[in-house]
């Protein structure tokens, strides 16, 4: 007994680096996957407070009502159960692979989030970032560009007129905000001077203003934060930006021949993604997953008198995810606010809001700041 | 044989049968959609090599911009496959085609491995060890971006400028070609 | 044997003969064009590896203005390619020899 | 191994588990759910009604327009990226020179916007 235990440790001590990759890597995924259930039951509970009805309130689990809590499983194996057909008219192959290429984006794209700052297990330093490249921006960036094409493909290979528009439509949309996504987050860049967001959230754990304000990113460049969190409504295809799929005119856009689990994996693609962007804001704006005033370190420091030096860490770490995920809960809850508040705006509206009206104020934006950060910083 | 050498080899190997997959499709979309398989293979291929900011940006700008036009152009055209004449090659020709493509091999990793050889001794290189006029090379990703930055903005600073204005060029060429005119837009879909 | 950035280099040389292959065989400019783009990928995958080899970062540099010149051309081209079809309905390059002298 | 490993292995875990978790959740409908095709179920959606025309139809250029800046900006998102990691080291010579560089682009925009390229109406 004594022996397996000596074997499975030594294992783990001379693989940590890859335990821990595939321990980071499932933790990300299950955030990943429970999001699209849980955001399903909190926007139709939602919507029913908003327009006075009920909502799911039924379906408990183990006798339990729980205001309706297992509503989404059951929706996940109805869904699961439903036929699954091909339209006869549909580039089958690409039909197929749509919603598969959604999703895995969704779900890759989530790994770039640091989820806590470091933990020590056995003398073992483990970074709490899954995809931990130092560059964490351009990692966001680049499968957020890989985006377009789930998309792009599901409206093309429906062969349906429908999806064809709406698809073309939503990838426009998308690229269209893009542009000013990117130019939002480089003056974010210069102010903290690095591509990696531990970093980055790290420099914001300081105090700005003689200790008044925590020194996080919305104070920096309150626009930037503006910018970032409209076109993170564009880039997802949320209202007041689901110009894709407005039924009042397209019926339900790109998604109109989908049904079954096909449909369900495009959503959960694109919760995983609101996820994914909206912890990109907490970390690049509100500091992710430190808490105001009190650092990480600090934290650790004050903890190891209770708990030993290393289950400090781990404590902090899980008050990190926490903190992490209650700031993300904030813009999740944003999201579900504004899908039942605002009106859709019209297409060419959209296209004008992306590109006369938010594209030049990010280049000023970005201008001014590099203006202000040059005179501070480098006379 | 360690697992980036694998890793490697697959995906070089991956992109050039893709690439060849693609050069034979029909439908428009589908070569594209291969294309941008082969170039997130390549930016996998870049990231081993440790050019971290170069497989990023191949992946935004390759694969998440230039791609995004063509799959646009080719949606809007709408081009059934059955317009495109099938670039008829017979069994001949492929025989003839894979025969002159061994030989292109063969000459290219003899002659190939000569050249470079020569090529980088005439540029002071000796395997396994850096020229002596060779900036420093930080591996890091954040390090390696900072220092394409450095190498772009002081070394390349005249190509940079310029490129501004092969974008302004191509900016106003591409849309006085393809926007119609006033008189046609009554047709516009 | 041989490390990665001269497999690296092997690599570009096939993939550029695959790219090479599309723009000679293929009769429809839309297939030139992305085969066009083969060819650049195969470029940047040179630079990179040369970059590799030679401890430079230079060839990294240079990738991006390939990566420029490959934007600019596929904007223009892809331009061309619309007016053509416009006004010939059809982009096949057999059918394009209005200018043939 | 130690604990670091090659950053772009996790990517190639965590794209593979992805693929297993789309691809398994496809497969399991595919094989859970009932199969009763039938031609109208088959049809093209529109509503109900019969299909009018085909999907395979050409579309406004509009679009193209939108692809075309979008890259052209892209590529301008990319290389300022570049400089705002080097912002300290370069100082105002950088500034001045970026300056330039979207000066240079800021008179295409205006181009675009003259021409009228953006408006969808």
């Amino acid at each position: 007994m004594e022996g397996t235990v000596g074997v499975v440790t030594q294992f783990l001590d001379s693989n940590i680096g890859l335990v821990a990759a595939l321990g980071k890597i499932a933790l990300a995924l299950v955030i990943a996957l429970q999001v699209a259930p849980i955001m399903v039951w909190v926007e139709r509970r939602q919507a029913a407070f908003i327009q006075r009805r009920i909502g799911p309130n039924r379906v408990g689990l183990f006798g339990f009502k729980l205001f309706g809590l297992g509503q989404p499983l059951a929706d996940t194996i109805k869904l699961l159960f439903k036929e699954d057909f091909v339209p006869k008219q549909a580039n089958k192959f690409f039909y197929i692979l749509a919603p598969i290429v959604t999703a895995v984006i969704g779900l890759v794209a989530i790994q770039g989030i640091p989820l806590a700052k470091e933990i020590v297990v056995g003398g073992h330093t483990i970074n709490m970032q899954p995809v931990n490249l130092n560059a964490g921006f351009l990692y966001l960036f680049a499968m957020s560009a890989l985006g377009v094409y789930g998309v792009a493909l599901a409206g093309w290979s429906s062969n349906n007129k429908y999806a064809l528009l709406g698809g073309l439509r939503a990838s426009a949309q998308m690229i269209s905000y893009e542009i000013a996504m990117g130019l939002a987050l480089l003056p974010m860049v210069f102010i903290y001077g690095t591509l990696d967001l531990q970093t980055m959230i790290a420099a914001q754990s300081d105090s700005l203003l003689f200790g008044v304000l925590p020194n996080w990113g919305i104070f920096l460049s309150p626009i930037s934060f503006v910018i970032f969190v409209i076109t993170m409504f564009a880039e997802t295809n949320r209202l007041p930006f689901d110009l894709a799929e407005g039924e009042a005119e397209l019926v339900a856009g790109f998604l109109v021949e989908y049904g079954s689990m096909r449909w369900s994996l495009f959503f959960l693609g694109e919760y995983a993604m609101m996820f994914t962007l909206s912890a990109l804001t907490t970390c690049v704006f509100l500091g992710g997953y430190e808490i105001p005033w009190l650092s990480q370190t600090e934290l650790v420091a004050l903890l190891t008198p209770i708990f030993s030096a290393e289950p400090a860490t781990w404590v902090a770490s899980l008050i990190g995810l926490t903190v992490l995920l209650a700031k993300t809960a904030i813009f999740m809850f944003l999201f579900v606010q504004a899908r039942f508040t605002l009106p859709r705006f019209r297409y060419d509206q959209l296209m004008r809001v992306g590109w006369v009206y938010l594209l030049p104020l990010a280049l000023v934006n970005v201008v001014v700041l590099a203006l202000i950060v040059g005179i501070m910083r480098l006379t | 044989m360690d697992l980036n050498f694998i890793a490697f080899v697959v995906m070089g190997l991956a992109a050039t049968i893709l690439s060849g997959v693609m050069i034979t499709r029909r439908w428009p979309v589908s070569a594209a959609m291969v294309l941008i398989a082969v170039m997130t293979l390549l930016a996998g291929m870049f990231g081993l090599l440790e050019a971290h900011f170069a497989a990023a940006a191949q992946i935004i700008v390759y694969a998440g911009a230039i791609m995004v036009v063509f799959v646009f152009v080719m949606m809007l055209l709408n081009l059934p496959p059955e317009e495109l004449r099938y670039g008829g090659v017979t069994w001949g020709e492929m025989v003839l085609i894979s025969l002159g493509v061994l030989v292109a091999i063969v000459l290219g990793t003899q002659v190939g491995q000569g050249l470079l050889t020569q090529g980088l001794e005439s540029m002071g290189y000796a395997p396994g060890q850096t020229p002596a006029h060779a900036k420093s090379l930080y591996f890091a990703a954040d390090e390696n971006v900072k220092n394409v930055a450095a190498t772009m903005f002081v070394d390349y600073l005249w190509a940079f400028e310029l490129v501004s204005f092969l974008i302004l060029a191509a900016v106003i060429g591409s849309i006085v070609i393809a926007k119609k005119r006033s008189a046609e837009n009554a047709n516009a879909a | 044997m041989l490390t990665l950035p001269e497999i690296g280099l092997y690599f570009s040389f096939l993939l550029f003969l695959v790219g090479l292959a599309g723009v000679m065989f293929r009769k429809n400019i839309l297939f030139m064009m992305v085969s066009v783009e083969i060819l650049l990928n195969a470029a940047n995958l040179a630079f990179v590896s040369a970059s590799k080899i030679t401890g430079t970062i230079d060839g990294q540099v240079v990738m991006f203005f390939v990566m420029a010149v490959a934007a600019c051309e596929a904007a223009v081209g892809l331009a061309l390619i619309i007016a053509l079809y416009r006004t010939k309905a059809s982009i096949e390059a057999d059918d394009l020899k209005a200018l043939r002298g | 191994m130690t604990a670091s490993i090659n950053p772009y292995f996790p990517i190639l875990i965590a794209f593979v588990l992805g693929l297993l978790i789309a691809g398994g959740a496809t497969a399991a409908s595919f094989l859970l759910g009932p199969k009763k095709p039938n031609p109208a179920k088959l049809d093209v959606y529109e509503c109900g009604v019969p299909v009018v025309g085909t999907a395979r139809q050409r579309l406004s250029v509009k679009f193209y327009l939108t692809a075309i800046l979008f890259i052209l900006f892209d590529i301008e998102t990319v290389f300022l990226y570049l400089w705002a990691v080097l912002f300290d080291e370069l100082r105002w010579f950088g500034i001045i020179e970026v300056g330039l560089f979207v000066g240079t682009l800021v008179v295409g925009y205006i181009y675009i916007l003259r021409r009228g390229a953006l408006n969808w109406d």
